[in-house]
């Protein structure tokens, strides 16, 4: 039963399919995307029907000996973090799609070449979640750049191929550290266990010496770090979120650069767990500052660029999930991993929209919109939820994720879970600076008459905001699904209580 | 041990269904929003009444309901069940916000009638009464944490409902911020609680703190850390500032969230927290501390106004005061600064309608200075206003006479010097009290005309003068009802398990009858300076005179805490965001990009050593080939 | 005296080539101008592919021959077929006969009268052929050495013939010679040192077979003065060949002024014997001396892996690029010397494999981006090269992301193999250059993708030529060894992996 | 007298070429003192012959001189078309290809 496989091969073949259309029929080929990708969520959703929560291990296993000479195996499973991110992806694509029907017109590339490599996005991301062999992951880790690099230079707008090539190298980088810190478990591993090998559960068993497990630690966080992105490694991602499409950056920022803080937890926290304690308290003050950092400069382009301004927001968003995690307690990690979901939508709501606005303005420039709740108000209203989302209003999605990991913070690290927590001050400030500029006040030159969202528009973005506010009163459903796994990385770090309240 | 209603939740459902209904709904509900609107706020009311019926026919000791819906958050130990708890601290704010709003609803559907928006407007009410009510019926801080932001939401909304208006938007921006410090308040109090007795509702405290689970220190950091959140949202010192611009919004939000209900949450909180407080002295000390600070400040400002919607959020501000201070005072207070909050309630928003009738009748004019001599015009209003007048000042039979005497009297009781310091504060705001309110008084409604040109004034509409004249009933008769026996206390008592059956005989600073007579003696001098001041004959100039004390200067500019805040906080914050703008650029970037630009001048440096003359080859060869040698001598020595 | 005894079985793969050198010599001197180009390819073709045949048929051999001067064992078969492969590949590209590629005359002036009259009278360039052969066999011949002697004659018989065959370009003529004539000069010069140090090293052993000198070192250990004077000249020669730092400094205009087919044939072709003959003497000959050699060669790696991935980030020109990331190349097959481990020796064969298919396939895609005036090799004038013919455009992409190691690619599993053998001896510094040697070369390798894809094409008669069979043939076989070497691996390296042993003893 | 001095005298010639290669322009000139440095090397060897009272390195002189011979015919003929292209033999002339 390799259902992931299929899964995972369906958009591939999807996206072979549209290289075969004929380049002039567009609309054609929006319809096989949107018809593969929605597919590909239904059947998503039909797999995640049968995931038993009571596991703690990786589920719906497949496990193939590839290139045995290096111990390379095709393995995949999933366990409640990686479904659920998987998840993730397979229900915004669907939703990308419908959102930027018109994103790719009037690019240098064809049309159908961008809902083809959305679609190998969608595999790409579906393997680095569900592989159980760090070779594999390194290897979609990789290869996913390659589309997001072509989506942002071959259909971005201003200075794309400059974003591309920063976002490529900054990746790029990252992952030769982490290729540095997997030979070295490819060596150890062939040491100490007889036969090389890349499996995680089987690289567990490893015994490492201090200096050897910080040296990999290393390699594999920054390369995680700058994926995240955590400061100061961010600087790639306000470039290319501004020169991306809307559609792009959704899934950049909602689903690609989780895999920063899903590696964080899946690889150097269980590989490496000695030196991730050793290392934590050092993240924990990265963390912080990211999240005042990154706000601060969201406030800073509240008269500037909004695309700019929503990646610096994710930038402290990203900074509230690293908190968690490395907080090394029940609640940190359980809401770390609800964060990374929930901000996945938030994010992709206030992309489209922003997106939207941008298309119907021909501008990104915060000052030169205004006024938009009384002549596009629906717009309006859906840009304004997902900001009270992305400030974590209680209610929504990620209220839940942020107070979990600010509580999950505080039972260790009491003093940086008080700084956190200041900064949801900040959040109100680079929420409502731009809302107030942007939908309050009067109705700015040149907005008189924009057109409000349009059906196609509004069935796209409905699915999110009502996800939103639903997971906002039911979290209870994803961290059923979660718990178990963090509950088990928790305990498997042995180190002392992971949760307050019991003295 | 509680028992348990299925009819909680229609409480908060029926209203944020039809909040729900009226946002979603299409244009075609814009000729039956407001009633829709209407009909779910008396809906709860019916519910709430029902509610209180039933638990007035159990048993004191079980009188708590209890309605667990669901699991809202669980992770390790972390568990928060979506609860409802209706007990009789509940009730009282429940009967308030649907009574109260219901009214308010009323009266919203004639004040907005033409504005186009109005089902949008009833749409906020409605959502505003269910985040009120999860407020009160949460059983767990959580919970009320949602609600808590909830109104803040719909407070925002409210302010900023007029929000092409610039300035408006920028107060209810202010409003959220300002709410969202004492956030971060409530945020680090669940916190503790969770960390210090492993669980957040309030019985999972209250039994950790009664078993002594948590250190003084810790219970103190707990207190201040709720003490924050109730100051944030009901605009307590220092974060009072945003109350006066909230007047931004309609009046009937004024009248419902910004005086009679959203701004008491404070006290809510505080009185539900009162298990913690009365073990932490501190916390307990601070929250008296703050709460004669702002009494006083807000009568202050009050005095210095001219727009009667702030005046009378000033006084908002400073009657509040007086309730904080009272829950400040162990387990006597939580009961009168209850009592006060409901009295308050009635009269205060009274007043705020009875406000917005007078803008109604002249053309939103909010500048008393252009009022003036309005009884004629606008008797209704003149008797709703003036009854509440009576009440707030603290004459009696009034309402305010009931609650605000007891608070000064406890004031006294409270010892020492405190007794002595708090006694005279209170009466002090007494006095201050009466003045502003008689201030406002007359330059509304005697005197002389001072109108603008177009002004015609005229009573309101049926629709608007009945709430008025019900809130007034209200505030002549609740006081009265409330003390009589002792019942509203008697009534709270299991809740703040404060035995008040021995207040009577205990010793006194003062015997009782000598506080109403220093409290009536202190207002009569208020009054009075207002009357010589502001009196009959004496003219009042159309602008306000500029040549003040620098006090009145002061006072008109809030006492300087915008300025304050904006020293303090944004200034500073707006230079630290530019210059993290350009450590972003320059520095963090920069470096990249320098790394970047090094590799290539290093490049282009290094690319010269490519002269393309063959002979300088030869001698990299040679060069080479003596380091190999050097190196390998060296190493073989 | 007893006659020495001759395994010509075993030589065959040398002797069949050099044979079809001699052969094609005559060829050039009897065959009518006519048949020559048909004889000389067919003659050329018959033997690479008979060579390639008697190396199959030595797969099990493993022994010295011919007195003790040859040793044929797994690494010997390895690198000779795989010599044998990447010559078969060159010639096709040498063949190629849709655009002239070599003068018809080298003789003639550039620009002269002779020069349009040999080219007018469709005189075409067949010296070519024999030449190519010849360095084959030496080439072949080289990684086999098993005595000094046999190492140098094998050498000259390689180089020799490169430096003619450098200066044979037909288009920009003056600079192809100057490149013969640096290549010459160097080559010269290195190999005098390369000789000298083997005159040390035989007054050190008292014998020029490799066995005695290992002898020699494992018997009577210490730093003899003469021994460590060869080991320094020897290494020279050999450092030279494989153009390492700072030995580098003849490749990047060599290549450049060379005819492209050249340059693909010498890259490819060249660095797998120097590398071959690197790894036989120092894994055995002078592998006792590892204490010594090995922390030079880690400098000479890294020095080598900064100098060609930093200088390329400047380069205008495609063929520099290239020349230099060949050196930074030479600089991460270093690391394979460096890790002198049994996964070294298998890491570095597989390295050669990999990395030539990728360099063959590049320099005849150079092949096909011209203009009237020949081959483009100006950087801007590739730009939109993406729109012009998506699938050249393709290919080279691949190619490029093989250079830089990209998952996926043949490029890769060579790095990993022979990083992983270099941090298995513990020598985690040349690791981790390699690592950020990597980074920076990524930098210009996406360079040209950006200008193939995101740059529009300028309108300056930039074209790609659409390639006869023999080019595109190579193209093809070079990219689908670079895809399947990157996905599918594991035959190759099993294959590798067992036969990656030397002679006993 | 002892043979060391052999060796003295070959390694002299030897820097004595390599210093020609650095020093003069002229190709043939340069090409000369790349053969000095071979036949050096040739001296090293009978000497080192002599010394080990082994036959081979006579033998690898008698190579050397072959190859000398062989790399005379490449050279002369790559310099003489480079002369004649640029009238001119001077080493430092041949720098199109740099940098």
């Amino acid at each position: 039963m390799n259902s992931l496989t299929i899964l995972g091969a369906l958009p591939l073949l999807g996206s072979a399919a549209l290289f075969l259309l004929p380049r002039a029929n567009e609309l054609l080929a929006k319809r096989v995307a949107l018809g593969v990708s929605t597919v590909v969520a239904v059947a998503g959703l039909a797999i995640a029907m049968n995931f038993d929560r009571s596991v703690t291990g990786f589920q719906l296993v497949e496990k193939y000996s590839w290139i045995p000479a290096f111990g390379i195996n095709f393995g995949l499973g999933v366990d409640g973090m990686a479904l659920l991110l998987i998840l993730l992806a397979l229900i915004l694509t669907p939703i990308v799609i419908l959102a930027c029907w018109n994103e790719a017109e009037g690019s240098r590339w064809s049309v159908k070449t961008f809902f083809a490599l959305l679609l190998i996005l969608e595999t790409m991301m579906i393997g680095v979640f569900a592989a159980t062999d760090i070779f594999l992951f390194y290897l979609f880790f990789e290869a996913m750049l390659i589309p997001v690099y072509f989506l942002i230079g071959g259909y971005g707008s201003g200075e794309r191929a400059a974003a591309a090539v920063k976002f490529l190298l900054y990746s790029l980088f990252g992952g030769l550290l982490m290729l540095a810190s997997i030979i070295g478990l490819y060596v150890v591993s062939r040491d100490q266990l007889g036969a090389p090998t890349f499996d995680v559960t089987e690289l567990q068993k490893l015994s490492l010496n201090n200096q050897t497990e910080a040296f990999l630690f290393l390699g594999f966080f920054i390369a995680f770090a700058i994926k995240a992105p955590l400061w100061p490694f961010h600087t790639w991602l306000p470039d290319a979120a501004k020169a991306a499409t809307p559609g792009t950056s959704v899934l950049l920022l909602g689903v690609l650069d989780k895999v920063g803080t899903y590696g964080m937890i899946r690889f150097c926290l269980t590989l490496f767990p000695d030196a991730s304690k050793q290392f934590g308290p050092t993240i924990i003050v990265l963390s912080l500052i990211s999240i005042f950092y990154g706000a601060f400069l969201a406030i800073w382009q509240s008269n500037g660029d909004i695309k700019r301004l929503i990646s610096y927001t994710s930038i402290s968003h990203f900074g509230f999930i690293t908190l968690g995690i490395f907080a090394f307690t029940a609640q940190g990690q359980s809401g770390s991993i609800l964060y990374m979901v929930n901000h996945g939508f938030s994010t992709a709501a206030l992309f489209l929209i922003a997106g939207w606005m941008i298309a119907r303005r021909n501008s990104s420039k915060v000052q030169d919109f205004g006024g938009l709740q009384r002549v596009t108000p629906v717009l309006a209203w859906t840009f304004f939820i997902a900001g009270l989302s992305s400030l974590a209003l209680p209610g929504l999605s990620s209220f839940v994720s942020e107070f979990l990991v600010l509580v999950g913070t505080f039972v260790r690290y009491p003093l940086a879970a008080v700084i956190g927590t200041l900064g949801i001050i900040l959040a109100a400030l680079y929420i409502l600076i731009p809302v107030q500029r942007s939908l309050h006040g009067p109705v700015a030159p040149g907005n008189e008459n924009l057109k409000d969202l349009n059906l196609r528009e509004k069935i796209a973005i409905a699915p999110v905001i009502a996800l939103i506010i639903f997971f906002g009163f039911f979290p209870q459903i994803l961290l059923n699904v979660i718990n178990p796994g963090a509950q088990a990385s928790i305990s498997a770090l042995n180190i002392g209580p992971s949760t307050g309240g019991d003295k | 041990m509680n028992g348990t209603s299925q009819m909680l939740v229609y409480l908060i459902a029926i209203p944020l269904f039809s909040a729900t209904v009226l946002l979603l709904g299409s244009r075609a509900l814009d000729k039956v929003g407001h009633i829709i609107g209407t009909l779910a706020s008396t809906a709860a009311f019916v519910v709430g009444l029902l509610e209180f019926f039933a638990m007035l026919g159990r048993a004191p000791e079980n009188r708590a309901v209890t309605q667990p819906l669901f699991t809202w958050i669980e992770v390790g130990n972390f568990n928060v069940g979506a609860t409802l708890l209706l007990d009789q601290l509940s009730i009282c704010f429940v009967l308030l916000i649907t009574g109260v709003g219901t009214l308010i609803h009323i009266y919203s559907i004639a004040y907005m009638s033409h504005d186009k928006d109005r089902r949008r407007f009833f749409a906020f009410l409605n959502l505003f009464i269910a985040a009120m009510l999860l407020l009160v019926l949460g059983d767990s801080y959580l919970s009320l944490y949602v609600g808590w932001e909830g109104v803040g939401l719909a407070s925002y909304l409210l302010i900023g409902f007029w929000n092409q208006k610039p300035a408006y938007a920028t107060a209810a921006k202010k409003a959220f911020v300002a709410n969202r410090v004492g956030d971060v308040g409530l945020s680090l109090a669940v916190m503790i609680a969770f960390v210090q007795f492993g669980s957040v509702s309030f019985s999972g405290v209250a039994e950790g703190v009664e078993a002594g689970k948590a250190s003084s220190l810790a219970l103190n950091c707990l207190g201040a850390a709720l003490l924050l959140a109730a100051v944030g949202k009901s605009a307590q010192f220092p974060l009072q500032a945003w109350l006066g611009d909230a007047m931004a919004g309609p009046t009937p939000v004024s009248a419902l969230i910004h005086a009679a209900t959203m701004v008491t949450a404070g006290v809510y909180l505080i009185s539900r927290s009162h298990f913690v407080f009365d073990v932490a002295s501190v916390a307990q000390l601070l929250v008296v501390i703050v709460g004669a600070i702002t009494l006083l400040f807000g009568a202050i400002i009050g005095m210095a106004k001219d727009d009667i919607k702030k005046a009378l959020a000033a006084s908002t501000m400073s009657q509040i005061g007086y309730m904080i201070l009272a829950t400040g005072l162990g387990p006597v207070g939580y009961a009168f600064a209850m009592m006060h909050l409901l009295t308050h309630g009635f009269f205060k928003a009274g007043m705020f309608l009875g406000a917005g009738s007078v803008m109604h009748g002249m053309n939103d004019e909010v500048d008393m200075r252009k009022y003036g001599a309005l009884r004629k015009y606008m008797p209704v209003t003149f008797i709703t206003f003036g009854l509440g007048y009576l009440a707030i000042i603290g004459v009696p039979p009034f309402a305010g006479f009931y609650s605000k005497d007891k608070i000064i009297e406890i004031a006294l009781d409270a010892g020492g010097a405190k007794g002595i310091i708090l006694g005279s504060i209170t009466l002090l705001g007494a006095a201050i009290t009466a003045f502003y309110m008689s201030r406002v008084m007359l330059m509304t409604f005697f005197g002389s005309k001072r109108w603008e040109a177009d002004a015609h004034p005229h009573e309101s509409p049926a629709l608007m003068t009945i709430p008025m004249v019900i809130l007034a009933i209200g505030s002549i008769s609740a006081g009265f009802i409330f003390n009589l026996g002792d019942r509203f206390i008697n009534f709270l008592n299991p809740v703040f398990h404060s035995d008040h059956s021995g207040h009577g005989e205990k010793e006194h600073l003062l015997p009782p009858i000598v506080v109403s007579a220093l409290a009536l003696t202190a207002v009569a001098i208020g009054v009075s300076i207002a009357i010589a001041k502001y009196g009959r004959g004496k003219s009042i100039p159309a602008v306000a005179p500029a040549d003040v004390s620098v006090w009145t200067k002061v006072a008109r500019r809030d006492l300087l805490q915008d300025d304050l805040n904006e020293a303090l906080f944004m200034r500073p914050g707006q230079e630290l965001t530019k210059a993290l703008a350009i450590v972003d650029e320059k520095v963090i970037d920069g470096a990249v990009r320098g790394v970047g630009s090094l590799t290539l001048d290093v490049a282009s440096g290094v690319r010269r050593t490519q002269t393309g003359f063959v002979r300088s080859y030869a001698l990299w060869v040679i060069v080479g080939a003596v380091g190999i040698l050097a190196t390998i001598a060296v190493m073989s020595l | 005296m007893p006659t020495p005894k001759i395994e010509y079985g075993i030589l065959a793969p040398v002797l069949v080539v050099l044979a079809a050198a001699v052969l094609a010599v005559l060829v050039e001197a009897f065959v009518s101008r006519r048949y020559r180009y048909v004889v000389q390819t067919t003659l050329s073709f018959a033997a690479i592919a008979l060579g390639l045949f008697t190396v199959i048929l030595n797969k099990d051999v493993s022994g010295r021959f011919a007195e003790g001067s040859v040793a044929v064992d797994g690494v010997t078969i390895v690198l000779q077929g795989t010599i044998l492969i990447f010559a078969l590949l060159g010639l096709l590209l040498i063949a190629e006969r849709g655009f002239q590629s070599f003068t018809a005359q080298a003789s003639t002036l550039p620009g002269s009268a002779d020069e349009q009259r040999a080219l007018a009278s469709g005189l075409q360039q067949t010296e070519v052929f024999p030449l190519t052969l010849f360095a084959v066999g030496g080439a072949l011949l080289f990684p086999a050495a098993n005595d000094l002697i046999t190492l140098f004659v094998a050498l000259e018989v390689l180089s020799l013939p490169l430096y003619l065959m450098a200066g044979l370009s037909q288009r920009r003529r003056l600079l192809s010679q100057e490149a013969g004539l640096k290549y010459f000069l160097l080559g010269a010069f290195s190999s005098a040192f390369f000789l000298f140090g083997s005159a040390f090293l035989y007054g050190y052993a008292g014998t020029t077979t490799f066995d005695g000198i290992k002898l020699q070192i494992t018997t009577s250990p210490g730093n003899d003065l003469f021994l460590l004077v060869g080991l320094a000249m020897l290494t020279v020669g050999l450092l030279f060949k494989v153009s390492a730092a700072p030995f580098h400094s003849w490749t990047p205009d060599v290549y450049q002024g060379a005819p492209t087919p050249i340059t693909a044939f010498m890259a490819a072709v060249t660095k797998v014997a120097a590398f071959g003959a690197f790894l036989r003497i120092f894994y055995t000959t002078i592998g006792g001396m590892v204490w010594t050699w090995r922390p030079i060669i880690i400098a000479i790696s890294i020095l080598t892996m900064a100098i060609g991935t930093i200088i390329a980030i400047a380069q205008k020109d495609v063929k520099r690029v290239l020349a230099y990331s060949a050196i930074a190349h030479s600089g991460f097959l270093l690391t394979g010397i460096v890790a002198f481990n049994k996964s070294g020796v298998g890491a570095t064969l597989l390295y050669l494999l990999t990395y030539g298919f990728t360099t063959l396939g590049t320099f005849a895609i150079v092949t096909l981006v011209r203009d009237a005036g020949g081959e483009v090799t100006d950087l801007n004038r590739w730009s939109g090269l993406g729109k012009r013919s998506p699938l050249i455009a393709g290919i080279f992409t691949l190619f490029l992301l093989a250079l830089a190691g990209i998952p996926l690619t043949s490029g890769f599993v060579g790095k990993f193999a022979i990083f992983s053998a270099a941090y298995e001896s513990g020598n985690i510094s040349v690791v981790i250059a390699g690592v950020l040697a990597s980074a920076v070369a990524a930098f210009f390798y996406i360079r040209i993708v950006v200008l193939m894809y995101f740059n529009d094409p300028q309108e300056d008669g930039t074209s790609v030529v659409i390639p006869s069979p023999v080019t595109a043939i190579t193209i093809g076989v070079c990219a689908v060894a670079t895809l399947v070497l990157g996905v599918f691996p594991q035959p190759v390296i099993n294959a590798v992996n067992s036969l990656a042993m030397f002679v006993a003893g | 007298m002892s043979l060391d001095n052999y060796l003295y005298l070959s390694a002299l010639l030897f820097t004595i070429g390599a210093a020609g290669v650095l020093i003069r322009r002229n190709a043939i000139v340069v090409f000369m003192c790349i053969e000095l440095m071979l036949n050096a090397s040739n001296l090293a060897f009978v000497t080192f012959a002599r010394m080990n009272g082994s036959i081979d390195g006579q033998l690898f002189a008698f190579f050397t001189m072959v190859v000398a011979a062989c790399e005379v015919v490449v050279g002369l003929a790559i310099i003489v078309t480079i002369y004649r292209s640029r009238r001119s033999a001077s080493v430092d002339d041949a720098r199109l290809l740099k940098l």
